[in-house]
């Protein structure tokens, strides 16, 4: 009997051999860009309502410390101040970890994490909020609030916490090894592991073994709009909340556990989002802005973060440990892997390490491994999705390794992943059997491109080094969640497309064209619209790489149920069977009647109703992404500074729906892991407390820290999406670290173990192996 | 950001009073770009602000090859640059007043403010001591010149006393066979602060072989922007070499007492003292004409 | 029969076994004939009436979304892989002690 | 808390009258006084770029600019610089070159592009990257931008030569 796993991917079926699509492909301008440009958009903190207060929060000074009191007092007694808030205003919620978005939360360290109850765990970690009609007045109020803690000693990296007799976060948490409850306080959330094969056997094949340990530290998503929430708790209970987030409905589930409130009191109005990555599926101030809103007699309450907030108060992503063992035969095929890694989660668990097991070697063919992840607490804030999230540092350390071994035994580096590279039917290190990926395509693709033809250019100074490094990078991506979209023909023959996926990079223009596709319209007949949470079915976030895979699926089923409707409109008008009635292009025909979309739509409405359709889905998919990159580097090892003077990203995307997205996707990934490759890193002084918390200290790159990035696409399209698509934002952040360790390996002959690769570590580095060079 | 009484003064008599009878309660305002991120942050707290930007003196830029060069202490680094005659005349000048922050920075930052701010990493300061600038101040006493080498006593703190206010910043005339550069190290290309900056001006002799005068400053090494006279010292009369200027790298080094931090480690600085300090002379000899075998 | 695969950390339940031929339509027929020969299998993999959260369900290399519900063919392949981040299952009694 | 001070300037060619208090930036007037929303804070710390205004044909970021200190002042900001019934050509080559994804930084780099093309029509790629330095973008990783400037760069040339 035919499964209904089985049909879904069948149903879904797409041919390899080329396919011609008369929208997919092409690069109309995006719906909502003229707003965007004309400074018309409006963004979280753009909310602007009658009578609203200004709302901030007071944040912890300490790393580690109980809360012995509060007292607002003297805050509240302040002129101006409306309302103030603790953790005291909040339920305490049961420990159970429910599934949110692609992760998992636990719903009273959620809660905990918005306002400290018993104890800070992390410099920035809230500790109360005031709303006042002045932001000068809320600030002042904010010194107004008095707080006695008792600090306590801290531990802000993986190897610290894991220590024995280092100081416990959380009293109550226990190791958990696949459900199996560890005894003992502990600051290890959870120990996972992935292994197959025979790894003594493995290893002794090999002709050559490499073993390093690499260290990463905590880097921020940095995305440009701080977070900010605004309030309404209306006089008949009913909460209105306008936030900039990745996924409303996913922001109104959250704060309805967090408040105990059904969702159906609550609608969450999204706005304009200027930028996420992974940071902006976590709520913060929604509950607070609520909560205040309704302690100051229902009035509007807007809440924003100032910068250093975002980066002391908000969710990074790991720093790491990981061990890296892995032996090689003489003709480059690995015969054994071994990998211990360990992720500071922050304050809460919930590292992404589980990711990182898969990124690490999963585009490899691996008969003997063994890969051991730990989740570990730390004082540091709770860390939050960051693009393929936990990828870059595994990654780092992986292709570092095998970047060394086919050194050693003096294979091409690219040569070296075409000979383990993973390919349909190989079976992941995880286990599961691979369905069709291009990693291979993206290998040869590098190989042939003009930038690895190319000899590397001359120093610009002499006495600086050049060098050339290659690296790969697996990401699983996320083809699943829940999708919902209503389609309506409008009569004048245009379509609103009404979505509930937040519209981060261009998601508007690339659903616009899958329904255009389905249609045979043109996307500019297309009105997508990103709506509120009463307005549309359950949408998950906007992350993963889910929305043009998932959210386009839901799209294609609404455009068909429409090309359905049109044929039965159309049967009725010429009076024929609807089965004889076909639709191709957008143009509905039977045997001598024919008529376009646009002049059916205007015929349609007149007494028989409107032409709409809305579907809900949650789709089994498969979408993995695999990418290759290439980057030219120049060392001045006098300073230990890295120029990036050439960079190529390779990737397989499925099907590019909108190529110039597409790019930019693969372009602004690149340079986030070159950010984090070179400069990029939280930095802590001994009592735990962040230091670099400001733009101008946390070092994202600037303009004229980058080249033109090339973004070279393949398109191996994946079978279990109507139009191949893969997603593809995430996975470019992964190869970029490893490939710039590769390329000062190139150039120095020094392999770098440490992300950052700053000036100061790049020296470092210099001045200890610089004898031992390769 | 604190509330605080915002005063545009017109002329210099009326904010050397307002200073006088406000003390460290009173912070002037040029180009802001320091003293606006202090006040919103808290870092520094004052009930008046004096805009100076009104006062006709401070906002004059004048270069006369025979005087030099006056930079009023109003006048944002985007004018400096922006003159011909200036970049072609100090071009050590202009690398640090063309990196100071972005573009929009440079469109409000002041000379006079980055010195007056007194942070160690200050740029322009390493600059305008290797140039032998001097600050005009002025007080309800009247006026007094201080060498830019002694403005500045700790971070944040100058000599300035009760009452008086910098007027200007005065670079001598350019000597025949001279030439300065500022070089500073940042992890980024841009928007960095200082890990370490080296000022550097040298004079040679008329055949362009023999150093004659040198001046060394460093930044980020020390509490204050560091002059370290023997490094300059130790190249009079030298033949210019790859040699001679590794020593004044040496003495530089010797000097320098930096400290680990945020932005860099006592080890990292001491070592790029040596390696700026270098470069920097090597630039302004060649700047001074020197044509290196 | 549908081959599940079982996780590292619990084939020390399954005396070192990693693979299983069972039958059933869905994968909680097929977790609980497992249970019954390697009884706290199933508790290991579910919370109550759900696969944990930080456990990802793929069949046929599908990343599946009905968890025990999730229907399976004669030939599927079943696997439980470590989800994209944990999230940490205290059970109630800590409440006891953490109030 | 400071009286409040009456100032006069011209913003996008209208002159315009409001009330503030000192301490208030210039963007938090544009923001909160006069609702010109498009100027978007993204550190309020002069190191992202976000609030560019032109100030008196000077590029400044308006976090560190006191509202007061607009008096008789002429500023531009991303709602004033497009024509009537049309956009800017670096609006227009934004838009084609897709060189924004989630747009939070696409004003102050507009801004900051116009005051660049206003004072070298005909900058390098070199030119355009050092200039935008002090404008931060994480979604672009930049190439689509430099590319969109140096394509409006060459339209507008094309229409001066007219």
């Amino acid at each position: 009997m035919e499964t209904p796993v089985a049909e879904q991917a069948k149903a879904t079926e797409v041919s390899v051999e080329e396919r011609h699509y008369n929208i997919i492909g092409t690069r109309p301008i995006r719906h909502d860009g003229a707003d965007k440009v004309t400074g018309k958009a409006l963004y979280g903190a753009d909310v602007r309502l009658n009578g609203m207060l200004y709302g901030k929060v007071l944040r912890s000074p300490h790393a580690h410390a109980r809360i012995l009191s509060i007292d607002v007092s003297r805050a509240l007694a302040l002129p101006g101040v409306k309302a103030v808030v603790t953790s005291a205003d909040l339920a305490t919620l049961d420990s159970v970890v429910s599934r949110v978005g692609e992760g998992a939360v636990n719903w009273r360290y959620l809660s905990n994490n918005i306002l400290a109850s018993d104890k800070v765990l992390y410099h920035g970690h809230a500790v109360a909020a005031v709303a006042a009609t002045s932001l000068n007045a809320a600030n002042e109020a904010l010194n107004l609030i008095d707080v006695q803690y008792e600090p306590l000693p801290c531990v802000i990296t993986a190897v610290q916490a894991m220590r024995p007799g280092a100081p416990i976060l959380l009293q109550e948490l226990r190791t958990n090894e696949l459900g199996a409850r560890g005894e003992i306080p502990t600051n290890i959330a959870s120990h996972d592991q992935n292994m197959r094969g025979d790894l003594e056997r493995g290893f002794a094949e090999a002709a050559v073994i490499v073993e390093r340990e690499f260290t990463t530290g905590i880097v921020h998503q940095g995305y440009i709009e701080p977070h900010t929430a605004t309030a309404v708790w209306g006089t008949d209970d009913q909460i209105t909340i306008w936030t900039s987030t990745q996924g409303a409905h996913d922001a109104r589930r959250q704060v309805a556990e967090v408040l105990q409130l059904p969702v159906s009191r609550i609608k969450v109005i999204p706005m304009e989002i200027g930028g996420g990555f992974g940071g902006k599926t976590v709520i913060y101030l929604e509950p607070v802005a609520a909560l205040l809103s309704w302690k100051s007699g229902n009035r509007p309450v807007q809440v924003t973060m100032s910068r250093f907030e975002v980066f002391a108060g908000t969710g990074p992503t790991s720093s790491s440990v990981i061990k890296v063992k892995m032996g090689s035969a003489s003709d480059g095929r690995i015969t054994a892997a071994q990998v211990t890694m360990a992720y500071a989660a922050g304050a809460f668990p919930g590292s992404p390490v589980g990711g990182a097991m898969s990124v690490i070697l999963n585009a490899y063919r691996m008969e003997n491994v063994q890969i051991d992840g730990y989740d570990v607490v730390t004082n540091t804030p709770r860390v939050a999705a960051y693009r393929a999230p936990g990828g870059t540092n595994a990654a780092f350390a992986s292709e570092s390794v095998i970047d060394e071994l086919a050194c050693k035994l003096g294979i091409d580096p690219l040569e070296m992943r075409r000979i383990n590279g993973a390919k349909e039917g190989d079976r992941r290190v995880d286990g599961p059997l691979i369905r069709r990926i291009g990693y291979l395509e993206t290998v040869e693709k590098a190989r042939a491109s003009a930038h690895y033809q190319s000899p590397l250019p001359a120093p610009s100074t002499p006495g600086l080094k050049v060098g050339r490094g290659v690296a790969s990078g697996w990401w699983g991506n996320w083809p699943g969640g829940t999708s919902s979209v209503s389609v309506i023909v409008n009569n004048d023959g245009t379509v609103n497309l009404i979505e509930g996926s937040t519209d981060i990079g261009g998601s508007r223009v690339a659903m616009a064209m899958q329904l255009a596709e389905t249609l045979g319209l043109q996307a500019a007949d297309i009105k997508p619209m990103v709506v509120d949470t009463d307005s549309v079915g359950y949408n998950d976030v906007t992350a993963g790489s889910r929305t043009t895979y998932s959210t386009g699926i839901a799209v294609h089923k609404a455009g068909l149920s429409i090309i359905q409707q049109m044929r039965e409109r159309a049967a009725q008008l010429w009076d024929v069977e609807s089965a004889s009635v076909d639709y191709a292009d957008g143009v509905i025909s039977s045997k001598d009647n024919h008529i376009g979309f646009k002049e059916l739509a205007r015929k349609v409405g007149d007494g028989d109703g409107n032409v709409v359709a809305s579907i809900s889905i949650s789709p089994n998919g498969d979408g993995v992404a695999l990418a290759t990159h290439i980057v030219d580097v120049e060392v001045d090892e006098e300073t230990g500074k890295v120029q990036i003077l050439r960079y190529t990203a390779v990737q397989d995307v499925g099907t590019a729906i909108h190529p110039a997205y597409v790019e930019g996707q693969i372009q602004g990934g690149a340079a986030q892991g070159i950010g984090w490759a070179l400069n990029e890193e939280y930095v802590y002084d001994q009592q735990g407390r962040l230091l670099n918390g400001s733009l101008l200290d946390y070092r994202i790159p600037t303009a004229l820290d980058l080249p033109m990035i090339e973004a070279v696409i393949v398109e191996v399209p994946n079978p279990t999406h109507p139009f191949g698509v893969r997603g593809v934002g995430e996975v470019p952040i992964v190869p970029p670290a490893g490939a710039v360790a590769n390329a000062i390996a190139n150039a120095t002959g020094v392999r770098m173990t440490v992300l950052p690769m700053s000036p100061q570590h790049v020296l470092e580095a210099l001045w200890t192996q610089g004898n031992e060079r390769v | 950001m604190q509330a605080f009484e915002y005063i545009p003064a017109t002329t210099v008599k009326e904010a050397i009073a307002i200073l006088a009878r406000e003390g460290e309660q009173a912070r002037v305002l040029s180009g802001g770009t320091d003293l606006i991120v202090q006040l919103r942050e808290g870092r520094r707290k004052v009930r008046a602000v004096i805009d100076i930007k009104q006062i006709p003196e401070v906002n004059e830029l004048s270069y006369d090859p025979a005087t030099g060069l006056q930079i009023g202490a109003a006048v944002p680094c985007y004018r400096i640059y922006g003159s011909p005659a200036i970049a072609a005349a100090y071009p050590g000048l202009i690398d640090a007043v063309s990196l100071i922050g972005g573009v929009q920075i440079q469109g409000r930052a002041t000379l006079g403010g980055n010195l007056c701010n007194s942070s160690p990493a200050a740029d322009s300061i390493p600059a305008l001591i290797a140039h032998q600038a001097s600050a005009l101040v002025m007080g309800e006493n009247g006026e007094r010149r201080i060498p830019i080498e002694e403005f500045c006593i700790a971070p944040g703190r100058t000599q300035l006393q009760r009452g008086e206010i910098l007027l200007s910043i005065h670079i001598p005339p350019v000597s025949p066979y001279s030439g300065g550069a500022y070089l500073r190290f940042i992890p980024r290309n841009e928007m960095d602060i200082a890990v370490v900056g080296v000022g550097a001006w040298v004079a040679l002799d008329q055949s362009g072989t023999t150093i004659t005068a040198a001046r060394i400053a460093l930044g980020a090494v020390a509490p204050t922007p560091l002059y370290v006279p023997e490094s300059g010292a130790g190249l009079i009369g030298k033949l210019v070499s790859s040699e001679t200027v590794a020593e004044a790298a040496t003495i530089a080094q010797a000097a320098a007492r930096p400290i680990t931090d945020m932005r860099g480690s006592a080890q990292q600085r001491s070592h790029l003292v040596g390696v700026l300090t270098r470069r920097a002379l090597h630039i302004a000899l060649k700047r001074a004409g020197y044509k290196s075998a | 029969m549908a081959s599940v695969w079982i996780p590292s950390l619990l084939r020390d339940l399954t005396g070192g076994i990693v693979e299983f031929r069972v039958s059933g339509d869905t994968v909680n027929d097929l977790l609980n004939t497992l249970d019954e020969r390697y009884p706290g299998l199933r508790a290991r993999l579910c919370d109550k009436d759900a696969i944990r959260p930080n456990i990802a369900l793929v069949i046929d290399g599908l990343r599946c979304q009905k968890g025990l519900r999730e229907r399976v063919a004669a030939n599927s392949e079943v696997h439980f892989v470590p989800a994209i981040s944990g999230g940490n299952l205290n059970n109630k009694s800590d409440l006891c002690r953490m109030s | 808390m400071a009286n409040k001070t009456a100032v006069q300037a011209t913003i996008n060619g209208e002159d315009v009258e409001f009330l503030c208090e000192p301490h208030q930036s210039l963007l938090e007037v544009l923001r909160d006084v006069l609702r010109l929303t498009g100027t978007k804070e993204g550190c309020n710390n002069g190191n992202c770029g976000a609030c560019n205004v032109i100030l008196d044909g000077v590029l400044v970021n308006s976090c560190l600019v006191l509202g007061v200190e607009a008096q008789g002042k002429r500023i531009t900001t991303i709602e004033g610089i497009a024509p009537p019934h049309g956009l800017h050509p670096l609006q227009q080559k934004f838009l084609e070159h897709a060189a924004l994804q989630c747009g939070i930084c696409t004003p102050g780099f507009i801004i900051s592009a116009k005051a660049l093309l206003d004072h070298n029509p005909h900058p390098s790629e070199h030119e355009v990257r050092h200039w935008l330095a002090g404008n931060l973008c994480r979604c672009t990783g930049y190439d689509k931008i430099v590319r969109a400037v140096l394509d409006a760069a060459d339209v507008m040339a094309v229409e001066v030569s007219k």
